[in-house]
């Protein structure tokens, strides 16, 4: 295949006849988002409004319509998952406190007794593993994470001691050190990029899928109590 | 010759559609994920069309484990909903 | 190194005299005797023969380093100023970060008057818009940022407050913020004792003072500088004696301000400011 | 490279790839003061509050307890290298990613506080920040998508036209509601009521920095001539 | 005067700013309705049109740029070239178990160029990689907020010690 | 080439239906509607991703949006069974 | 060079006013003068403003010799205690400026 067809010297015809009604959807997807908020009363409608707000901003950030926009939309997403984590824990946070100690703190157990819940996970979360490691970097975190969230969340053994949290968040901070040495190789050792680029990608794997997988971890409190 | 419309593209579109219209008009939140396992199935097919395959079977996945997630905190949900209507109804009983 | 003692005296001597004249001033519209003009100065330096004591509750090394940097950031501000005439976007960011300081001198004592000083200077930080639209309207205006090139412009095009008078007016509000007494000093407002210096003694509030009358200096010498271009030593002491007095005029006339209406009234001259000055501009 | 941002000289510039750090004078002292100020952060202890007991004698402390004390150093001290790296960076991009981060530490040095009016500040700074995430974003891939290029040292030689200008205003009003400043600056000014000022300085600080370098941005992306 | 003074008192309730704000930023993205939009399309990374990969049933679709794993770069238009000069050999890179996929299938092409190596993987690790740098730490940051306010307060686990 | 334009124009209807849907729908009151009105626009951002071939980003999206619905969700059962009124 | 001049004429104002400020206690015990005008006090503030404004007049002496003495002198007066030296100071600025626009009609 010739050269000019792997990349071309400019961004194709129909991606750029294409990005006034991407960046318009994106606008009208904000403003919708924007409108909805700016009359919302209620904190968690607004929490979930601001979602909306963010997709917009991947539409705009997808018509780009290059590879450097497709690299740019993942941060974009991870900052909104981060940011939606932060907030919400926070929103949870605000209104216990509120309640004080009155409320009934212990929560009900699902009495739901489904087949898929017993049977599905372990056979997905291994399929979406080894999937995301195969895929490596972030795409790979995010399938492994969500494999895992997935398993933790519909397993029934519950309460984790809180030196296990920190072992698995401990070992995410090391995979994140790893990535950290494997941007360094890049640029100090230019010749080993291949070491660079293994540690970058299972450094960055290894980081995200740990971390999702504990959001499992706070999640199961709520749905798994028994 | 209007036959030459129904392709896979037009077809998940019409799937995608009727998911949509379903998704925001039914009002019990079960018919809902219902509606959104219909949804999901026309994206897969578009994607299919696309034929990027490892993506469909990525996408494939992801439904199901997010319709199970929605399922879980739907029933979770109505039993609270439940529990709290009879503990008032048990107040104003007292 | 003789040339930034030399400036930063002057700035010192000039700044705190010229606090002292603003009080008098003050005292005399209000029908008081008032004190001498050279007491400002007076004070600061009796704070240095003072004992200095330091609160337990305080943020240790944080509540004498906050001081120091206060000291610290506008002896460096007489450097780009008047000294080797660099980027006014550094004077700027020298501005920020007094403004830091200051919320945090308030909030490193522990003491609730500095508590609620240091949320005071939190709110007025965001009067600090004005401040920025002057310096993009300088910059659409002159095209550059370094001191010496916008007096070399007004050198040739006459001063700068005729053809952006409301980017003055703009820079003159913030002026106007940083007095003692002002309608919008909420950080310093009585009703909160000293505000931010209130748990500063001896030694500490005498650095404090004596980089508060450089500050002073400063401000007007960048305003004159600035809008009015390069004057002579002689000119900006009539300059800065100038403004002293409009300033005292405004603050012994007006009440001070809740803190919300403070900071509103000051956007809202930066709105109609901006506003107008871009019109001006393209017209 | 000879390049003028501004009117200053640049003084040597560090490449990591397509992501090139520059060093102007500007730049180097407020990457000094926030490194200084982290450093100051790092080492001192928090303020004790002391507040006269309603309807007894006594007196009423607040402290910040230890490990509240530890997360919040932790997270100060990221802030403080946040801001750092965001007044060298030469990257369209990597400045709204600083940004961002900036954002969401502010949000949780506040929220291992325990009073319900900050933890209140603190969950409607966070909306604000989500919803800023659109324009600093969409506002960086705006001026991608006119320019071709996200490095200021290429924007600087580019003319400027209105869909930079456009581009430009969403930056800025993403980063005006990222860092809260006038006038959504209740948000933040509410949160700053909790005890722990020298992590709370670095929320300030951050702020101040950044809008005076996203002012310098806007001047490097719109140029009047 | 006092109805001003009110409204500007109203400003000041954090609970009021997101909606304020988010007034304001739908007044500015209507303006962008006005704005003449236009995609430059001298863009840096540019791929080639839609679909057109795998419409040639290339098995690295849509992500073939070209060069040989180990060997030969592939094709990179990066900002600057001369800070990033292993560029293309990560864009060209296959590991052995993509190199057996690619040969089964053509349908593939994102699973492979999505494990080690890539175009993507060069912009996100190396030409562009201290985004991600950021990004991760944004992640971890967020995490960190979350898990300790859960751990202390929502989950509530010190309590039941 | 029309099934770029179909699955673009189907991406953007979707969008805007779903974004119209989460803001003002039928029954958006209850909060576990509204998280399920957004998986519509989801959908309907994933499909714009498909035209453009941004795949890679699509498989993190999907997988994201999972984690984000997940997320979403227990903060809304959460609040529900403290019964907070916001 | 112009710049410590100008720091000359700051520190004999300063050191001026301090010097008055300590004589004017020394000297008035009341608060407030009403009415009384202090030979003195009118004499130096006529010499110090007069040397500050026209130095230009007294050529056999180096200009800035002549207006820091002044002024110190004029400070002197300005810088007494509260109550004290305002009259002084306004007769003192009046003769000058008279003095200062006769000069420039002559000359």
């Amino acid at each position: 295949m010739s050269a000019s067809v792997l990349v071309p010297n400019v961004v194709s015809p129909i991606v750029v006849s294409l990005y006034i009604p991407a960046i318009f959807t994106g606008l009208i997807v904000g403003l919708i988002g924007l409108l909805g908020i700016s009359y919302q009363k209620n904190d968690l409608n607004a929490l979930i409004l601001t979602d909306i707000v963010g997709l917009g901003m991947l539409i705009l950030v997808a018509a780009v319509g290059t590879d450097l926009a497709e690299a740019l939309i993942l941060p974009g997403l991870v900052v909104e998952l981060a940011e939606i984590l932060a907030i919400s824990e926070i929103l949870m946070s605000r209104e216990i406190r509120k309640k004080g100690k009155n409320v009934d703190l212990i929560p009900l157990p699902v009495s739901l007794d489904m087949e898929v819940l017993t049977t599905a996970p372990t056979f997905m979360a291994v399929i979406l593993i080894a999937y995301g490691a195969f895929l490596s970097g972030f795409t790979g975190g995010a399938i492994a994470g969500a494999g895992i969230l997935f398993y933790v969340l519909s397993k029934s053994a519950r309460g984790v001691p809180s030196d296990i949290w920190e072992g698995i968040a401990g070992a995410s901070g090391i995979a994140w050190c790893l990535w950290l040495v494997g941007f360094l190789v890049f640029f100090v050792f230019p010749q080993f990029w291949l070491l660079a680029l293994f540690l970058a990608a299972f450094g960055v794997f290894i980081k995200v899928a740990y971390k999702a997988g504990l959001i499992g971890v706070i999640g199961r409190e709520e749905f798994k109590k028994e | 010759m209007y036959l030459d419309f129904i392709n896979i593209t037009t077809v998940s579109a019409a799937v995608l559609f009727i998911g949509t219209a379903g998704i925001i008009a039914l009002p019990k939140p079960l018919d809902k994920v219902i509606m959104f396992a219909l949804l999901q199935a026309g994206f897969v097919g578009m994607i299919v069309a696309a034929k990027y395959l490892d993506v469909a079977m990525a996408a494939a996945i992801f439904d199901s484990v997010s319709t199970i997630i929605l399922l879980i905190a739907i029933i979770k949900i109505n039993e609270v909903r439940q529990k709290k209507k009879t503990s008032q109804e048990e107040e104003n009983l007292a | 190194m003789a040339n930034i003692l030399l400036n930063v005296l002057i700035a010192f001597l000039v700044g705190s005299v010229l606090f002292g004249l603003q009080r008098k001033i003050m005292a005399r519209i209000q029908m008081r005797p008032g004190p001498p003009v050279i007491q400002h100065l007076l004070h600061t330096l009796k704070f240095f023969i003072k004992e200095s004591s330091f609160p337990k509750t305080a943020a240790m090394p944080f509540y004498i380093a906050i001081t120091a940097m206060l000291c610290v950031i506008w002896v460096s501000a007489v450097i780009v100023g008047p000294v080797t005439e660099g980027s006014l976007l550094l004077i700027f960011a020298i501005y920020a970060i007094h403004k830091i300081v200051e919320h945090n001198a308030g909030s490193s004592s522990g003491s609730p008057y500095g508590k609620l000083s240091c949320v005071r200077a939190v709110f007025s930080a965001s009067a600090e818009v004005p401040l920025f639209a002057v310096l993009i309207i300088i910059y659409f205006k002159t095209g550059t940022m370094v001191i010496s090139n916008i007096i070399n412009f007004q050198a040739t095009n006459g001063p700068l407050i005729y053809s952006i008078p409301l980017a003055a007016a703009m820079f003159f509000v913030l002026i106007l913020s940083k007095a003692p007494y002002s309608p919008f000093a909420i950080t310093k407002g009585k009703d909160i004792i000293s505000g931010y210096e209130t748990e500063h003694f001896g030694l500490l509030r005498g650095y404090l003072m004596m980089s508060e009358s450089i500050a002073w200096y400063m401000l007007l010498w960048v305003f004159l500088t600035v809008f009015i271009g390069g004057l002579s030593p002689l000119w900006y002491l009539v300059g800065m004696v100038c403004l002293s007095v409009i300033v005292a005029f405004i603050n012994a006339t007006t009440p001070i301000l809740s803190p919300n209406h403070s900071i509103m009234m000051q956007v809202s001259f930066a709105i109609v400011g901006i506003v107008g000055s871009l019109v001006l501009l393209l017209y | 490279m000879d390049i003028i941002l501004l009117g200053q000289q640049l003084l040597g510039y560090i490449p990591l790839g397509d992501i090139v750090l520059y060093l102007a004078p500007l730049n180097l002292f407020m990457f000094a003061g926030s490194l200084a100020f982290t450093t100051l952060i790092a080492i001192s202890r928090t303020e004790t509050q002391v507040e006269a007991g309603i309807g007894t004698l006594k007196d009423n402390e607040v402290k910040v307890n230890k490990d509240e004390f530890k997360i919040r150093r932790f997270l100060a001290i990221v802030c403080g290298l946040a801001t750092a790296g965001a007044m060298i960076t030469g990257d369209l991009f990597n400045f709204t990613l600083f940004v961002c981060l900036i954002g969401i530490v502010n949000i949780g040095i506040v929220s291992a506080v325990k009073q319900i009016d900050v933890l209140d500040a603190a969950f409607q700074y966070g909306l604000v920040a989500m919803i800023a995430v659109l324009p600093l974003f969409g506002g960086a891939a705006m001026i991608l998508a006119s320019t071709g290029s996200l490095s200021m040292l290429e924007i600087v030689n580019i003319p400027t036209n209105a869909m930079m200008i456009f581009g430009s205003l969403l930056l800025f009003l993403g980063v005006a509601g990222e860092t809260g400043v006038a006038p959504f600056y209740a948000t933040k000014a509410e949160m700053f009521r909790t005890p722990g000022s020298p992590f709370l300085l670095i929320i300030h600080l951050s702020s101040l920095l950044v809008i005076i370098r996203v002012i310098e941005i806007l001047l490097i992306i719109n140029k009047p001539f | 005067m006092s109805k001003l003074g009110r409204l500007w008192n109203s400003l000041a309730t954090p609970k009021r700013i997101p909606r304020f704000y988010s007034v304001i930023l739908g007044i500015l993205l209507l303006a962008g309705f006005l704005v003449p939009l236009a995609l430059n399309d001298n863009q840096l990374y540019p791929r080639p049109a839609p679909q057109l990969q795998i419409d040639e049933k290339d098995p690295l679709a849509p992500y073939d740029r070209g060069g040989v794993p180990l060997k030969e770069p592939g094709i990179v238009r990066s900002q600057y070239p001369e800070f990033s000069e292993m560029a293309g050999m990560s864009t060209s890179y296959l590991s052995p178990i993509a190199i057996s996929v690619s040969n089964t299938t053509i349908y593939y092409g994102t699973s492979i160029y999505s494990s080690p190596g890539g175009l993507i993987d060069t912009i996100l690790y190396y030409t562009r990689g201290f985004d991600t740098i950021l990004e991760s730490s944004i992640l971890m940051m967020a995490f960190v907020v979350a898990s300790w306010v859960a751990l202390h307060f929502t989950m509530r686990r010190r309590e039941e010690e | 080439m029309l099934d770029l334009y179909i699955w673009f124009y189907t991406g953007v209807a979707l969008v805007i239906l779903g974004s119209l849907a989460t803001a003002i729908g039928p029954g958006v009151k209850d909060p576990i509607v509204r998280t399920l009105n957004t998986e519509i626009a989801a959908v309907g951002v994933s499909l714009i991703f498909l035209t453009y071939n941004h795949t890679i980003a699509l498989v993190t999206y999907i997988a994201a949006t999972t984690i984000i619905t997940m997320i979403l969700l227990r903060a809304i059962v959460r609040l529900e069974e403290v019964g907070a009124e916001l | 060079m112009n710049e410590t001049i100008y720091l000359l004429y700051i520190l004999s104002f300063i050191l001026g006013s301090l010097l008055g400020l300590v004589l004017s206690y020394r000297k008035y015990k009341a608060p407030y003068a009403i009415g009384k005008l202090d030979v003195v006090a009118v004499v130096l503030a006529v010499i110090g403003w007069v040397l500050a404004l026209n130095s230009a007049l007294i050529t056999f002496i180096p200009e800035y010799i002549t207006i820091t003495i002044g002024v110190f002198l004029l400070a002197m007066v300005l810088g007494m205690r509260p109550g004290y030296g305002r009259n002084e100071t306004f007769i003192g600025i009046i003769i000058a400026g008279i003095i200062w626009i006769v000069r420039m009609v002559i000359l």
